[in-house]
């Protein structure tokens, strides 16, 4: 591999947009949520000052080295999820490592994070982490059902499993798009898009009021501010991801920050309007209308 | 009930197949087979004048030593099967006084039969009787004395002596056919002798006499049994 | 040469004569006894050695100096002088082994004894039919009289049901003997044989008069509950000579009435067999007495023995072979058996675990039950083979069908016994006490069983060529025995490795993978069993029996080999089963399904030599009769090895009650046996040109669903160790998956996952099995924390389960991606997104896995434990080594695997650009994202550690807990029941439907064998009642 | 049907031993007591023995010994004058061995009286199933 340093400067240079992109779509939607429940919210520097201060706190414990290492799985997968992935269409330099492997490589990347994150919280040895990872690895399995029928389907209607050829192929007008060509599939990775954010109903997760927050909930300082870095770019990657799949991706880092606001508002917008679920109701709700529609997308082809 | 049926079945079922078997049956007119080979040979090559009991000792040796030998297993069998116990053997049986006229009768009758007995299997050859029906003979002597007397003591050992002998004294003269003649059980180890007589037909006479004494031997010890095991009740 | 005639002579002469010798005291008159036997196995010995290797002709002996038919004669030929040396020898052997009873008996009883191993003697040899009814008195007599050596009532009333029935028998006999001289002028067999009797205007009634006698002495079923009872009721010794000698008599007059009876009859001979076999074998099933339970078997292994003699005709040349193999294992194994229960005498199956205390006697029992259900080395394993060869070949599957589920329940019961004395619990513990002369004999009988079915296999062509060098690796494993486990360890692993090294270059490379799953897995797991102290008797043995079968199959060319290899499999790994605790019930349900696959298998092989001219393996390649029948027999029989859904409940309890060193053996290597064994039937599928889309396409759902539920029961699993199992079930759902697709891509992704499997599953069973020794216990919520305790078994356990979920960089991943590429090239969607759902349940048991064992709270009773031993450690990390190798270079793997799956799918491969792979819809570069990751983490790591460098290391329960202190490990640390809500979700997926499938199943045999056993009421006259039935049955049958 | 013209002595007692031995096996099959039953065995062997010589009559012969009474051809040929020999030797072994066999089931039933005080087969039914 001949290191390209041009490349890996704007390999960089993507991860703070996109860090920063996501640290300000996240203080917008929680100023949205305050909005819509009649309180004043946030000012929009709010996460960036969180992020300042966890950084800076001073006394810190730790539990042993899988303490350590759960965040930087996380931030790693975070991290290595934008690395593969092709962000800005038709640009070389914006296509990060998305060479070296395909939407395979992203969908399993994803577990990368979580499976360390798990066993960082783990050794903490603190109940709510275990009780809030056992519900996210619930939850998980069958979201990635729909997800799962919605991929292969799209391989199959590219013939591909490239991200940059997908996105190609999507290219030349609106009506080429993936949610006009292939709506079902669509509807299904929508669908499974609002388990992955873990808003409300599927955010039994972290289950504010119920387990603190879940998973991290032994995490503080550094550790907390590496995995909330991580979440922000987590969530720009992740709608990138379907950005590129669904919606004909992104030509310019403009397109690319409309379209990610509005896929990431679909699944605040859910949020807004519907109570959490039980772990047993959300899994069960995957394997119905989001599985049918994904096997109704396996079946058209 | 079913089960009446069910052998009512079984039974008609048999009677259907010996019917088969019985119309398969017709009387003979002259001999076939074998039987006509021993009836125009029999009298030559053994030297009997009693076909059957050429047949028997020397024809079909074999099934004799058999019959002996199963006659001698059931023997042995009965032994262990009902030895008593050492206490019990010197119990007496319980029975009725026997009358006057068995008791005497027996006195005259038993060294008789045991003469007739030994006539009937010296005789084998020449007259109708052999062997097993002269040891029979004897053995009725035994039952008589028993009866007689049911606590008579009978003396074992001659009884084990005569058995033990004679049926390896048949053995031998079997080994002896084998050795001298044709084969085992061959009665030719001797002259044929003459035909009709007493001393002909070979080793006849000899296996005849062993098979006797055996026999009688055999079934004495068989009673005898049955007569002590009287004495376990 | 001792003429044969002296075999009677010697027995009557010393019987006779013992009259008057018994002065000379018992002991005296019991070396007589012996010495009579003895002479008379050297004279049929002597007549055994002549006829065969001195090509000496057969040779008739004439009693009363005439020829047949006016005398009586005897015929010495080849099968008489087999059957009667069979006889002495067993009567020899008998008469040491009673010894002391017929001594205390007196010497009557000698005397009888002696006098019925002539009379058998002479059912074999004489040609004079009224001879025959003679004789057959006087066996039945004798017999009636031994059964009383036995005291008690039993023995009486099992002695008088006997003789009333045998005279019933011999009555009909004796009818059909005076028609038969009567309408032919002749008693001798020859003479029947030669005129054909059954031709004669009633020729017909009279050989079934003769038949049906010599039939009912063989005690069919259902018309022998008379002989049932002495098997139960007489003494073990005596049952033994019935069982073994008797009924090689009985067999031989069946076998000479066959002669003259016509070949109508042949069939229904095979019927009668069969019907007693299948019969007596599924009322084996409810026995719990071990005498009667023998006693049923014996009768089954006769009714066998007599089907083979109703298909002599068709059989042909084989007959005799297949006959006396089946014969010889019957007659060696079942006196061994029934001696054993006289020296153990426990009469409940379930108190035979009292035979542990002498583990030599467990070794012997093992012998003779393997060897009568027809395992490898033994004759009757031979035999068995070629009969379901011959019989299907000749288009009797039907009967194949028949012996083979016989077979199988007798399986059943024998192997439940078994268990009970392998793992039952002892209840008493009274000490017992083996009598010099009682063991010699069983000995002997063992170790000439052995030394037999070497013999048999070189007699035939096609059974020579087997390599009989890991078997006399085994023997001499077995012979060191009493040595320490580190010499017993190293020279296994030596000659494990110098095995390798000999064999590897003969290998294709299809095998080699698999060899060094077998051999280099084998060696890795036998590293670990350095940690064990003291001598592990019998360990070692059972573990290479299981590589020598491993290794056979691979090595096999024939049909035959491979079923050898596999054969020696099953059993080395029933052993190694049934050592863990609790594996009783199911170390049998193991062995049962494994017999069953064998003899789908069987069957299938036996379809595929159907036209072949050779016995080669490469018939599978082209089955011309019924193939997909072949093939779908084939797959079965395999899918019970891989554990397929359905077949599958025996392995989650062996895999998790095995020892921890076992468990690997078992698991990431055994399995690969079936895996073996499917490729090799794709490939004979004709793999590209495959004409079996449908079933390869049912293969594919099953596969599928495998994964799914197999991942998804070891999601609710509490037992560390079974997680793993049913995790097992589940990673070979997906190769099972691969390799159905029938492509390229299918069968690399399943190769992948095969060697993948191996090495992860092989770490975690090691991991494990070493923790489970340190901390005691199974259950993972009783364990917690342990990563402090154990930094290293927390390690290859985290790189193992990233390697088994999938994943990216570790090399889980080239499977992931694999299959996904080939089930979009395929098509199989659905079937796809089963598997892949599947494969990310896997995160759920994996992370319960890792985080309840070695998060969490540590408890504390383990606060004390230590690092897992050194000994799991090394063969953990070159394992690890392995794994991280096949990550960071994949291609080092996948190009040579490419090259050889060419060999079947030219088409649809992987293009290989350096270090990147690609297909016609993606691509993958496995160095790289190794690279990147790698560089990545480190670096974020470093940040990390920078920031947090001044983090305070804090002690347990130092936790966010509302300001309170958690009081104890155990209510803080959540592990039991964790996916309690997915299991409310998916958990009807997973309910035991199949288990009560299974065990329904069971039942209702075990009620049908309970039902119908209640005709044998114990009453003699309903037995004679069933004799008069059965003949009036069979003349309805036969004459319509 | 038979043909009353060929109906002969050996016929009737071909016919007679047939249901000696029917009546045998009604008895072993009906009987309950043990000594019944032997009688019953005893019958039939009986039957069995009149059948086997039966068999081996022939029409308006004599006895197979050669002696004043039968007519010799060439020598000692006695094949136009005697019934056939065989079964008769046939019989004799018949009768040794069922006498042999009922002194041991005789034997027997004395034993199983000792042991239960009774001879009714349907108390003897220890081993079972």
């Amino acid at each position: 591999m001949n290191i390209d340093f041009t490349k890996l400067f704007f390999t960089f240079l993507g991860l703070m947009i996109v860090l920063n992109w996501g640290l300000l779509m996240s203080a917008i939607m929680r100023k949205i949520g305050a909005r819509v429940a009649g309180r004043y919210g946030i000012p929009w520097f709010q996460p960036w000052v969180d992020l300042i201060k966890n950084y800076a706190v001073r006394s810190q414990i730790t539990h042993g080295i899988m303490f350590y290492l759960g965040p930087v799985f996380r931030l790693s997968g975070g991290v290595g999820l934008f690395l593969f992935m092709p962000i800005l269409f038709g640009s070389n330099l914006w296509s990060n490592f998305s060479f070296q492997g395909d939407l395979i490589l992203i969908l399993y990347f994803q577990f990368f994070g979580m499976l360390g994150m798990a066993l960082g919280a783990g050794e903490g040895g603190q109940p709510h982490s275990f009780i809030g990872i056992s519900r996210g690895l619930s939850q998980f399995t069958t979201i990635e059902v729909p997800m799962t029928l919605a991929v292969i389907s799209l391989a199959v209607q590219y013939h591909t499993l490239s991200i940059s050829e997908i996105v190609a192929a999507q290219q030349g007008g609106i009506m080429n798009w993936t949610m006009f060509t292939n709506p079902f599939a669509t509807a299904a990775a929508m669908l499974s898009l609002l388990g992955a954010f873990g808003h409300s109903p599927f955010d039994l997760v972290k289950a504010p009021n119920e387990i603190p927050i879940g998973p991290p909930t032994e995490y503080h300082g550094t550790f907390l501010g590496v995995l909330r870095t991580n979440a922000a770019i987590l969530h720009v990657v992740e709608t990138v991801l379907f950005m590129n799949l669904f919606f004909g991706g992104a030509s310019n880092w403009f397109e690319l920050i409309i379209k990610s606001f509005l896929i990431y508002f679909w699944s605040v917008f859910v949020g807004m309007v519907f109570p959490r679920f039980r772990i047993e109701q959300s899994v069960v709700w995957f394997l119905k209308v989001p599985l049918i529609l994904g096997i109704i997308a396996i079946l058209l082809l | 009930m079913l089960k009446n049926i069910i052998i009512a079945v079984i039974l008609i079922v048999f009677a259907v197949l010996f019917f088969d078997l019985f119309m398969l049956y017709e009387a003979r007119t002259g001999l076939t087979g074998i039987a006509q080979y021993y009836a125009q040979n029999g009298a030559k090559e053994v030297g009997a004048a009693n076909l059957v009991t050429s047949i028997v000792v020397t024809y079909r040796g074999f099934d004799t030593l058999g019959e002996v030998t199963i006659l001698f297993v059931a023997a042995s069998i009965i032994s262990f099967f009902l030895k008593l116990k050492e206490n019990d053997e010197s119990k007496n049986i319980s029975s009725k006084d026997t009358t006057e006229i068995l008791v005497t009768a027996s006195n005259v009758l038993v060294p008789v039969i045991f003469l007739f007995g030994i006539y009937v299997f010296i005789n084998g050859h020449l007259t109708p009787g052999g062997g097993f029906q002269g040891g029979a003979i004897i053995a009725t002597g035994v039952a008589l004395m028993i009866l007689a007397n049911p606590n008579i003591k009978i003396n074992t050992q001659i009884i084990h002596w005569v058995e033990s002998i004679s049926g390896v004294g048949y053995v031998v003269v079997g080994i002896f056919g084998l050795i001298l003649a044709g084969g085992f059980l061959d009665n030719k180890i001797t002259g044929l002798g003459e035909f009709g007589a007493l001393f002909s037909a070979g080793a006849i006479p000899i296996i005849y006499s062993f098979i006797g004494l055996k026999v009688g031997a055999e079934i004495s010890n068989i009673l005898n049994k049955y007569q002590k095991s009287q004495k376990n009740d | 040469m001792v003429t044969p005639i002296f075999i009677v002579a010697t027995a009557l002469g010393v019987g006779f004569a013992i009259g008057v010798l018994n002065k000379f005291g018992r002991n005296f008159t019991g070396a007589l006894v012996l010495a009579a036997l003895s002479f008379m196995t050297f004279i049929s010995f002597q007549w055994f050695y002549a006829l065969t290797f001195n090509n000496l002709s057969e040779a008739y002996v004439f009693t009363g100096g005439f020829k047949p038919p006016f005398a009586i004669n005897l015929l010495m030929g080849q099968y008489e002088s087999i059957a009667t040396l069979m006889i002495n020898l067993i009567g020899f052997l008998g008469a040491v082994y009673l010894y002391k009873s017929l001594k205390e008996r007196g010497s009557d009883a000698q005397v009888v004894y002696l006098i019925l191993i002539m009379a058998l003697n002479v059912l074999v040899m004489t040609r004079d039919i009224f001879n025959l009814f003679v004789f057959s008195e006087i066996t039945s007599v004798a017999i009636a009289g031994l059964i009383l050596l036995e005291k008690g009532t039993r023995s009486i009333s099992a002695g008088f049901k006997y003789i009333i029935a045998t005279s019933v028998i011999s009555t009909i006999f004796l009818i059909g003997i005076v028609f038969a001289y009567f309408i032919t002028g002749t008693l001798n067999i020859d003479d029947f044989i030669g005129i054909s009797l059954s031709t004669y205007k009633g020729g017909t009634i009279v050989v079934f008069l003769i038949m049906i006698s010599a039939v009912l002495e063989l005690k069919p079923f259902p018309a022998n509950g008379w002989g049932i009872d002495i098997y139960e009721a007489s003494e073990a010794g005596f049952s033994a000579i019935i069982s073994a000698a008797t009924t090689t008599a009985s067999l031989f007059v069946l076998y000479k009435i066959m002669a003259f009876a016509g070949a109508e009859w042949n069939y229904y001979i095979a019927l009668i067999g069969m019907i007693t076999f299948i019969g007596s074998n599924l009322l084996g099933l409810k026995q719990d007495n071990t005498r009667r339970m023998l006693g049923y078997s014996s009768i089954g292994q006769v009714g066998l023995l007599i089907t083979i003699l109703g298909f002599k005709d068709i059989l042909g040349e084989n007959a005799p072979f297949i006959f006396f193999g089946i014969l010889i294992s019957h007659y060696f194994a079942k006196a061994g058996l029934f001696w054993l229960s006289g020296i153990i005498n426990a009469s409940n199956l379930k108190a035979w675990s009292i035979i542990r205390k002498k583990p030599i006697l467990l070794f012997l029992m093992g012998t003779f039950i393997f060897a009568l259900i027809g395992f490898p080395p033994f004759p009757s394993f031979f035999a068995k083979w070629t009969l379901v060869m011959d019989l299907v070949k000749t288009g009797n599957i039907v009967w194949v069908i028949g012996i083979l589920l016989g077979s199988l329940f007798e399986a059943i019961y024998l192997f439940r016994w078994f268990g009970y004395a392998i793992k039952g619990d002892a209840e008493k513990t009274e000490e017992y006490k083996i009598e010099f002369h009682k063991i010699i004999p069983v000995w002997i009988v063992a170790l000439s069983l052995y030394v037999l079915g070497y013999f048999i296999a070189q007699y035939n062509e096609f059974t020579s060529v087997i390599n009989f060098i890991p078997l006399a690796f085994v023997a001499l494993i077995f012979a060191i025995d009493f040595m320490p486990v580190l010499i017993k360890n190293t020279i296994a692993i030596i000659g494990m490795i110098f095995y390798f090294y000999t064999i590897y270059p003969q290998l294709d490379n299809l095998r080699l993978i698999f060899e060094v799953i077998f051999l280099i897995g084998g060696i890795l797991a036998l590293i670990a069993g350095y940690l064990h102290k003291g001598k592990r008797i019998g360990f070692y043995p059972v573990a290479l029996l299981m590589y020598a079968g491993l290794t056979g199959i691979l090595e096999a060319k024939t049909t035959l080999e491979f079923f050898y290899g596999w054969e020696l499999m099953t059993a080395g790994s029933y052993f190694l089963i049934i050592r863990g605790k609790r594996s009783m019930t199911h170390a049998l349900s193991y062995m049962l399904f494994s017999l069953a696959g064998a003899y789908a298998i069987l069957t299938a092989f036996g379809i595929a030599s159907v036209g072949q001219s050779t016995w080669s393996l490469s018939i599978i390649n082209n089955i011309q009769y019924i193939p997909l029948w072949a093939y779908s027999l084939l797959i079965i029989g395999f899918l019970t090895k891989t554990a397929s859904i359905g077949l599958h409940i025996w392995l989650p309890g062996a895999h998790a009650e095995a020892e921890s060193d076992v468990s690997p053996m078992v698991s990431a290597i055994l399995l690969k046996a079936g895996v073996f064994g499917i490729v090799l039937t794709l490939i004979g599928m004709g793999a590209e040109n495959n004409q079996y889309s449908e079933l390869v396409y049912v293969l594919g759902w099953l596969g599928a669903i495998t994964a799914l539920i197999g991942n998804l029961a070891a999601v609710f699993q509490e037992d560390a160790k079974r997680l793993l199992a049913y995790s097992s079930i589940g990673q070979l759902g997906y190769i099972v998956f691969g390799f159905a697709m029938m492509t390229h891509l299918g069968w690399l992704a399943a190769f992948t996952y095969t060697i993948n499997h191996f090495m992860y599953k092989s770490i975690l069973f090691l991991t494990i099995g070493a923790v489970v020794l340190r901390v005691k216990t199974h259950n993972m919520y009783e364990m917690g924390g342990l990563i402090k305790k154990m930094p290293f078994a927390f390690i290859a356990v985290l790189i193992s389960i990233i390697a088994l979920s999938g994943v990216p960089p570790l090399s889980g991943f080239a499977g992931k991606w694999l299959l996904y590429n080939a089930v979009i090239l395929k098509g199989w969607y659905l079937q796809g997104a089963i598997a892949f759902f599947s494969g990310i349940i896997a995160f759920l048991y994996l992370f319960k896995l890792i985080s309840s064992i070695f998060l969490g709270q540590l408890k504390d009773n383990h606060r004390n434990v230590k690092e897992i031993s050194i000994w799991f450690i090394i063969p953990i990390y070159i394992l690890i080594v392995g794994l991280m190798i096949f990550a960071a270079k994949p291609e080092l793997i996948l190009q040579p695997l490419g090259t050889m799956i060419s060999q079947y799918f030219p088409e649809g491969g992987l293009n290989w650009n350096g270090g990147m792979a690609t297909t016609s819809i993606g691509y993958w570069h496995g160095t790289h994202i190794m690279i990147i990751v790698g560089i990545m983490f480190a670096i974020l790591f470093s940040w990390l550690a920078f920031l947090s460098r001044k983090a305070q290391k804090v002690k347990q329960f130092n936790i966010v807990y509302s300001g309170e202190r958690p009081f104890t490990p155990e209510t803080t640390h959540v592990s039991y029941n964790i996916f309690a809500g997915y299991n409310k979700a998916l958990g009807f997926l997973v309910l035991p439907w199949i288990t009560d499938f299974w065990t329904l199943t069971t039942n209702i045999v075990h009620d049908i064998s309970g039902f119908v056993r209640r005709i044998y009421s114990g009453n003699g006259q309903t037995y004679l009642t069933h004799i008069v039935l059965y003949v009036v049955v069979i003349y309805f049958v036969f004459f319509n | 049907m038979i043909n009353t013209e060929y109906f002969t002595l050996g016929h009737i007692s071909l016919l007679l031993g047939f249901i000696l031995i029917i009546v045998g096996f009604w008895g072993i099959l009906t009987q309950k007591n043990i000594v019944k039953i032997i009688l019953a065995f005893s019958i039939a062997d009986a039957g069995i023995n009149i059948l086997i010589v039966s068999l081996g009559y022939v029409i308006g012969k004599t006895a197979p010994i050669i002696d004043g009474s039968v007519v010799q051809k060439a020598g000692i040929d006695v094949s136009d004058s005697i019934v056939d020999p065989v079964p008769q030797a046939l019989v004799l072994t018949s009768i040794v061995i069922g006498f042999g066999v009922t002194a041991l089931m005789l034997a027997y039933a004395m034993k199983l009286f000792t042991a239960k005080k009774t001879l009714h087969i349907n108390k003897f039914n220890d081993l079972k199933w």
